[in-house]
């Protein structure tokens, strides 16, 4: 028994049949081969399946792939425009704001809904907006970095500055 | 990881998910935003033959202040949805440290409530606010003092018929403040204990209280003998003190790998206090 | 998990004896029991959807009347499994008489669980299994007392 | 510290580098990181590609009656059920005996495959799913029906050890899996006996999950066309796996099976290790007729299934006398294993502890026994610091201790017993320095004071009195707590590990391979294994410095034992300094076959060939030269060779360090304490970190940062626990707190700089320091804020609940 499911994914659309129990990152990863979105939990704590969906984070682990139908999602393989990649990736290369790469598309993913909403953050700001996503390499210094960076950018227009970490 | 398979239905009005409901009863789970129950079905502790998603009936959705200083809310409203749109900024501050922000844009109010998790924050924030649970079924629609609706564990006064369609929250009297203050488990995120306190002084006298607790018994439950015992004193520390002593009276308080009854019990005190204070504007 | 408590039946003790005996009778009382089969005088098996709110799992179990004293004590011992978890519980019944014709019933129970339910449920467990048990005696209670 | 120390310190053998190694390069791995291109284990997809779910135990300890997989077997999709009486393999290996010391054989009791008469411990496998989807394979799973016998269980390593306790092996009497000794017993108990003071303490340190974010899995092909297998796993050490797996387990020679180990989403010790499922899917994979099968355990079957950390139950004695001078230290250690052997699980315990235990002090008595236990526990092998995080905890808090017990400053009585700069080569009385059939490892260098005093002056220690003052009128309890450490880095050399009594059952150097192709372009292929440490950043950092090439001209390839020079892989800190220094040997045997043709090309002696980077040319005739570009064409084309080389420039080195490295360094933290709740704040971190010559140091920095988060992590939060049946109730990342953002304050970081004498790079290790020297800090620090109320140890985690507790109970409260 399947349901079938209408959604744009990082602005193509997409028509897929699944079962109802399929949850949306594994709509992404088995069906769309969109697989840099990650699952890292199976309790919806780490956010390593973090995408955005009609605009906002969800944790696409937490989120059944019907429920996504008619839905606007972006993953990390949608956020780089024309070749270009967005501030946050930018910021994160610059900053070495990863190590294993794993929690990376959900943290950006995350940051993208918080720069969408502020656009100056604090670093406390910073770190309350990825209390949803766990990474386990970094201790998290230069993600804050790398946001408070983007942050700027996309507040300035001007790219990073070259460059390691402060 | 994996859920076992289930039946799913996407009713496109309201009427049409009571009736699924009346149908299937008890062998369908409702799915609002899906934060409870997704994480139970994946681990495969909870099971269910059937689910209903409501998460699309836009009339279930919406915070809306009344005239009178009242508020309703629908029962879908996630959390984001109550930040943009609630009007108190204590409830906005508590609404903030719930979950993160991938949950707050998904979970909704209608369903925290309903889950009724022991140590969800929101039920402590609706006793202190005090109000009705409006619920629907195809025989029509009741309303539950949100004082009666709690009753232990994930239970609540909802039947397997009903669907939770809003919360009403009255007028707060004249000069009303309010605070949430809590520890939290760090693991999970949920409250350890949480203190929910509505407080208006009138004529230099504490002239309404009304506190909501979770974390701490079998569900949240309002602090009767916190507010009696406040009520009518000059809401001085030492009132507050002595007051915050009843924060656990007649409750069997919980205990787990996290914290035990004593520290509970001891932590319900102390937040407690912490709670009135600053609604008390301290 | 230990678990102890007294309840107060208004029921002579010989009903309340033969009650808790009687595997269809008790095992009707027994957390979302289903349906019971009887294997001989001291075995039965219940099937059972245990749980509280969204948490459930259905449990094949294993019952035994490991001891009886009648009508002063009973040892009660059950194992049970559902897919990925187990329990196992010993009970223990004390009866003896009151006032007024009230049969008063000392229990302790030991049950441990196993499996996906232990390691998910920690914060849930002790409060769930106690309404549980709770719920049980109410029912012993309010069937006698009907 | 004067000036001139501090100039010295920061200026000798400070590495001046005009290229790039010294740079804080950004790393080429990220591109693919942050664009959703990685490769990670669970992104493969192969063609006809089935998948495998395991059954695991729901009971610690308990015998199998029977298991009827009747049931499974016709569910749909289905291709195989497999019991562990299927298995013909044996059992998985155990690589790190503690040493012949004990007396006790502590090689067995490994696990099987699949578990065939009982269980030791809640999650262990007992039977496994083939099947079309992975959903088919978890729905049958659920029709397994498994008949128990449940046994006694036993969790806690000391009660293990007693008399009654539930015994989980035939061959190991009161669950004992050795005795392991180190230092001078009767010399200590002397020492100890004779001293002025004496300070003892029991200490628990708490089991850990690792919790890298990318959990295990493996994908097994079985070819029958080539009868070879292929296993893609998220493993640090592919090249140890196929010798593993092929000798020990299977059966299977060697070279008819290749391991792959692609992009690893942090590992942190975990993925060094041979688990069943490896074998498993090489099994199944066979047994479906050659498809390829892929397992990914979910986080919970990980939290029970993949390895723990820690779990020591410490009782220590320091003795000294009342002017700060330590006379001895004495500690007795349980050690938990869990309930069967993980690859290295005894050496942890043992050399990696045990060795290290006195620090970077000069005490001139130590013993320590060890006493490795079998309980009803996940197995432990190493996690992230792997002993020294454990050593240093044990004297970092004796030294506090002591400290207290004196009336003492516990900067000053660290700087009291710092070994000195002119100590090395010193050989440590815990047995660093005992020759092991002839062999000896010794603590090359080092200069602690300065580390110390950079920190505490970061850390504005000698205010801390109005600092703490200034907390109270907030209702806060403020503590400052120091952690100076040594770590042992990159283990070796290989004959003195492979000495009997520190037996590792393999070597421990490591290779490089470079070719220059036609076009001048490198490709540097590496024995180790990155999980996130940029390997192949900080290579080709280190491979264009050497050939004096652009660092784009560079390639590192690595993680594919076909075709690659054997490796060991990257654990223990060891990639930098072994790996790095095969790299350069690498890199300095293609120069010189490059400085001889270049020769030929210029019909002049090599002896006259000057190389300045990538240009070689004619001593006294600078026109007369060759780039290095211009001579892996002709090479490579081979037309015309000097009698006797070969055509194309591609070498490999192997590379067995004379040395361990020695980092050392140290660590402040300030906490504060809220005196109601007792809800602990991480406030300040600073760290001066002496890790010698830095390749990338943004990438050292980067290493630091994660390494203090893991450490910090276990002080404030993070406990596996268990409960008395062995059932693991922090079963999910809903009841085992791992670090988050919010919680953690920026780190403060600076350094000194003493490069290692023992490599040609100068390097030492980073990958751990950070975890080593963390937990002990933070204890330390909230030890420091508690003492007012006469508390002077507490267990971690320091969670709200435990300090709150110890404040009742110090203030005569209920509790």
């Amino acid at each position: 028994m399947t349901e079938h499911v209408s959604l744009t994914v990082n602005g193509i659309g997409r028509e897929v049949d699944v079962e109802p129990r399929r949850l949306l990152v594994q709509l992404l990863r088995e069906e769309l081969d969109l697989t840099g979105t990650h699952v890292g939990c199976d309790t919806s704590q780490c956010g390593a399946c973090t995408v955005t969906m009609d605009g906002r984070a969800v944790k696409s682990c937490t989120v059944l792939a019907v429920q996504a139908d008619g839905a606007n999602v972006t993953t990390i393989e949608g956020v780089a425009k024309a070749g270009a990649m967005h501030p946050l990736q930018s910021a994160f290369w610059e900053k070495h704001g990863l190590q294993c790469g794993f929690c990376t598309p959900g943290m950006i993913m995350a940051a993208m809904d918080l720069l969408d909403r502020v656009s100056d953050p604090s670093d406390e700001e910073i770190r309350h907006a990825i209390e949803g996503n766990i990474c386990r390499c970094t201790g998290y210094h230069n993600i804050v970095l790398a946001i408070r960076e983007a942050a700027r950018t996309l507040r300035t227009g001007e790219t990073a500055s070259a460059g390691g970490v402060s | 990881m994996i859920p076992a398979a289930f039946a799913y239905h996407r009713p496109q009005s309201l009427g049409d998910a009571l009736a699924l409901l009346s149908e299937h009863g008890a062998a369908a789970k409702l799915l609002a935003g899906g934060h409870s129950l997704l994480p139970l079905l994946r681990l495969r502790v909870a099971s269910t033959e059937r689910i209903v998603d409501i998460g699309r009936l836009g009339e279930l959705k919406g915070v809306r202040p009344g005239a009178d200083g009242s508020l309703e809310i629908g029962g879908l409203t996630t959390y984001s949805e109550l930040l943009a749109g609630a009007t108190m900024p204590w409830v906005k501050e508590a609404v903030e440290g719930i979950g993160d922000v991938q949950v707050r844009n998904r979970g909704t109010v209608g369903g925290a409530i309903a889950h009724a998790d022991p140590a969800s924050d929101l039920p402590a924030i609706a006793l202190a606010l005090g109000g009705e649970i409006v619920l629907q079924s195809s025989s029509g629609t009741r309303t539950v003092p949100v004082d009666e609706f709690f009753l232990g564990p994930f239970e609540t006064a909802i039947r397997s018929d009903e669907i939770l369609t809003s919360i009403r929250f009255p007028a707060q009297p004249e000069g009303a403040t309010g605070a949430y203050r809590r520890i939290d488990q760090p693991a999970s995120g949920y409250s350890l204990v949480g203190v929910a306190a509505v407080a208006a002084m009138a004529d230099g006298r504490v002239g309404h209280l009304r506190v909501g607790v979770t974390g701490v018994g079998e569900a949240a439950y309002r602090a009767r003998g916190v507010e009696s015992a406040m009520g009518g004193s000059d809401g001085g520390t030492e009132a507050v003190a002595a007051a915050a002593e009843h924060a656990v009276d007649g409750m069997e308080v919980n205990s787990d790998i996290h914290a035990d009854a004593a520290y509970r019990s001891a932590m319900a005190r102390v937040i407690t206090i912490r709670a009135l204070e600053a609604a008390l504007g301290r | 998990m230990h678990f102890e408590g007294t309840v107060d039946i208004e029921a002579p003790r010989d009903r309340v004896w033969a009650f808790l005996m009687d595997p269809e009778q008790v095992g009707r009382c027994g957390p979302g029991v289903e349906s019971i089969e009887i294997v001989d005088e001291t075995h039965f098996r219940a099937r059972a959807k245990v749980g509280i709110g969204f948490i459930s799992a259905r449990f094949l179990m294993e019952m035994e009347l490991a001891e009886q004293y009648p009508p002063d004590r009973a040892v009660m011992k059950a194992h049970g499994q559902a897919p990925g978890s187990a329990v196992d519980a010993s009970a223990e019944m004390r009866l003896s008489d009151c006032a007024n014709g009230v049969t008063r019933m000392d229990w302790e129970a030991d049950v441990s669980i196993a499996g996906t339910i232990a390691s998910v449920g920690a914060r849930l467990i002790q409060g769930t299994a106690n309404k549980m048990i709770a719920k049980t005696f109410d029912c012993i209670r309010a069937k006698l007392e009907a | 510290m004067t000036a001139e120390t501090e100039a010295d310190v920061l200026t000798a053998e400070t590495q001046v580098s005009a290229g790039p190694v010294g740079q804080s390069l950004k790393r080429r791995e990220d591109p693919r990181f942050i664009t959703g291109e990685g490769n990670y284990l669970d992104d493969i997809k192969l063609a006809g590609m089935s998948h495998l779910a395991i059954l695991r135990s729901p009971y610690a300890h308990a015998r199998i009656t029977s298991i009827d997989t009747s049931g499974a077997k016709a569910m749909p999709g289905v291709l195989a059920v497999i019991v562990g009486a299927d298995i013909p393999y044996n059992p998985l290996p155990m690589a790190w005996p503690a040493g012949g010391s004990s007396g006790v054989q502590n090689n067995v009791n490994t696990p099987r495959v699949l578990a065939t008469d009982d269980v030791k411990w809640t999650g262990e496998g007992v039977a496994a799913v083939v099947a079309e989807t992975p959903e088919q394979a978890a729905d049958a799973l659920e029709a397994i029906q498994v008949d128990w016998e449940p046994l006694p269980a036993v969790v806690d390593a000391e009660k293990a050890t007693k008399e009654g306790a539930p015994q989980l092996h035939e061959n190991a009497p009161n669950n004992v899996v050795f005795v392991w000794k180190v230092g001078d017993e009767s010399g200590t108990a002397a020492a100890i006996d004779s001293a002025e003071v004496v300070v003892r303490q029991r200490l628990v340190n708490q089991r850990l999950i690792p919790n890298p974010l990318e959990v295990r899995g493996d994908i097994g092909w079985y070819n029958p066309g080539t009868d070879e297998y292929t296993i893609w796993m998220s493993s640090q050490t592919p090249h140890i796996q196929r010798l593993l797996l092929g000798a020990f387990v299977t059966g299977i020679p060697e070279h008819k099976i290749r391991c792959i180990s692609p992009d690893v989403g942090g590992a942190f010790g975990t993925k060094i290790f041979c688990y069943a499922d490896m074998a498993l899917v090489m099994f199944a994979s066979k047994l479906v007729g050659g498809r390829p099968v892929k397992w990914v355990e979910t986080r919970r079957e990980s939290y029970q299934s993949t390895i723990h950390g820690r779990d020591h139950i410490s009782y220590l004695e320091i003795a000294g006398s009342r002017d700060g001078t330590i006379a001895g230290l004495r500690v007795k250690t349980y050690a938990n294993l869990g309930g069967r052997l993980s690859t290295i699980g005894p050496g942890i315990p043992t050399t990696l502890y045990g060795r290290v235990l006195a620090g970077c002090y000069k005490f001139p008595n130590v013993f320590c026994e060890v006493t490795g236990v079998y309980t009803n526990t996940t197995f432990v092998d190493a996690y992230r610091g792997a002993g020294r995080p454990e050593a240093t905890y044990v004297v970092e808090r004796a030294m506090d201790l002591f400290a207290d017990e004196i009336g003492m400053d516990p900067a000053e009585i660290r700087r009291r017993n710092f070994l000195p700069p002119d100590s090395f080569p010193y050989d440590n009385p815990s047995g660093l320095g005992t020759a092991v059939n002839g062999e000896k490892i010794y603590i090359d260098s080092g200069n602690y004071e300065p580390a110390l005093d950079k920190a505490l002056a970061m850390a504005g220690y000698a205010d801390m009195a109005s600092t703490k003052a200034e907390a109270r009128t907030r209702g806060k309890l403020l503590g400052v707590g120091l952690s100076s450490y040594i770590e042992v880095c990159g283990v070796a050399p290989s004959k003195w590990i492979g000495a009997v009594g520190e037996g590792w059952g393999a070597a421990m150097w490591e290779s490089a391979n470079i070719r220059i192709h036609l076009t001048g372009k490198i490709i540097l292929t590496i024995g180790t294994q990155p999980q996130g440490q940029g390997h192949e950043t900080t290579f080709s950092q280190i491979v264009a410095q050497e050939l004096g090439v652009p660092v784009e001209d560079v390639i590192v390839q690595h993680s594919d034992t076909k075709g690659a020079p054997f490796g060991y892989g990257s654990y223990g800190s060891r990639t930098a300094s072994v790996g790095g220094s095969a790299a350069i040997k690498a890199a300095g045997k293609v120069r010189e076959k490059a400085r001889r043709y270049a020769a030929h090309m210029l019909e002049a002696s090599p002896d006259d060939i000057e190389v300045d980077g990538a240009t070689y040319s004619v001593r006294g005739s600078p026109d007369k030269k060759k780039t290095l570009q211009e001579i892996s064409f002709a090479i490579g084309l081979g037309f015309s060779l000097p009698e006797g080389m070969e055509p194309y420039l591609d070498e490999t080195a192997y590379y067995d360090t004379p040395n361990c490295t020695w980092p050392f360094g140290t660590h402040v933290a300030i906490v504060e304490i809220d005196d109601e709740t007792g809800v602990v704040d991480l406030v300040r971190y600073i760290a001066v970190d002496d890790v010698g010559n830095k390749i990338n140091p943004m990438i050292v920095d980067g290493q630091l940062h994660g390494g203090i988060a893991q450490g910090v992590g276990q002080a404030l939060w993070e406990g596996a626990v268990y409960d008395d049946n062995g059932q693991l109730l922090s079963g999910t990342m809903m009841d085992y707190a791992l670090p988050r953002a919010s919680w953690l304050p920026m780190f403060e970081l600076d350094e000194t700089v003493t490069p290692s004498p023992v490599n040609p790079l100068g390097a030492k290790g980073v990958g751990e320091a950070g975890a080593i020297a963390s937990t002990a800090a933070v204890a330390n620090a909230v030890i420091d804020a508690l003492s007012p109320l006469g508390i002077r140890h507490l267990d971690m985690p320091y969670t709200a609940q435990t300090v709150w507790r110890a404040m009742s109970q110090a203030k005569g409260g209920q509790a």
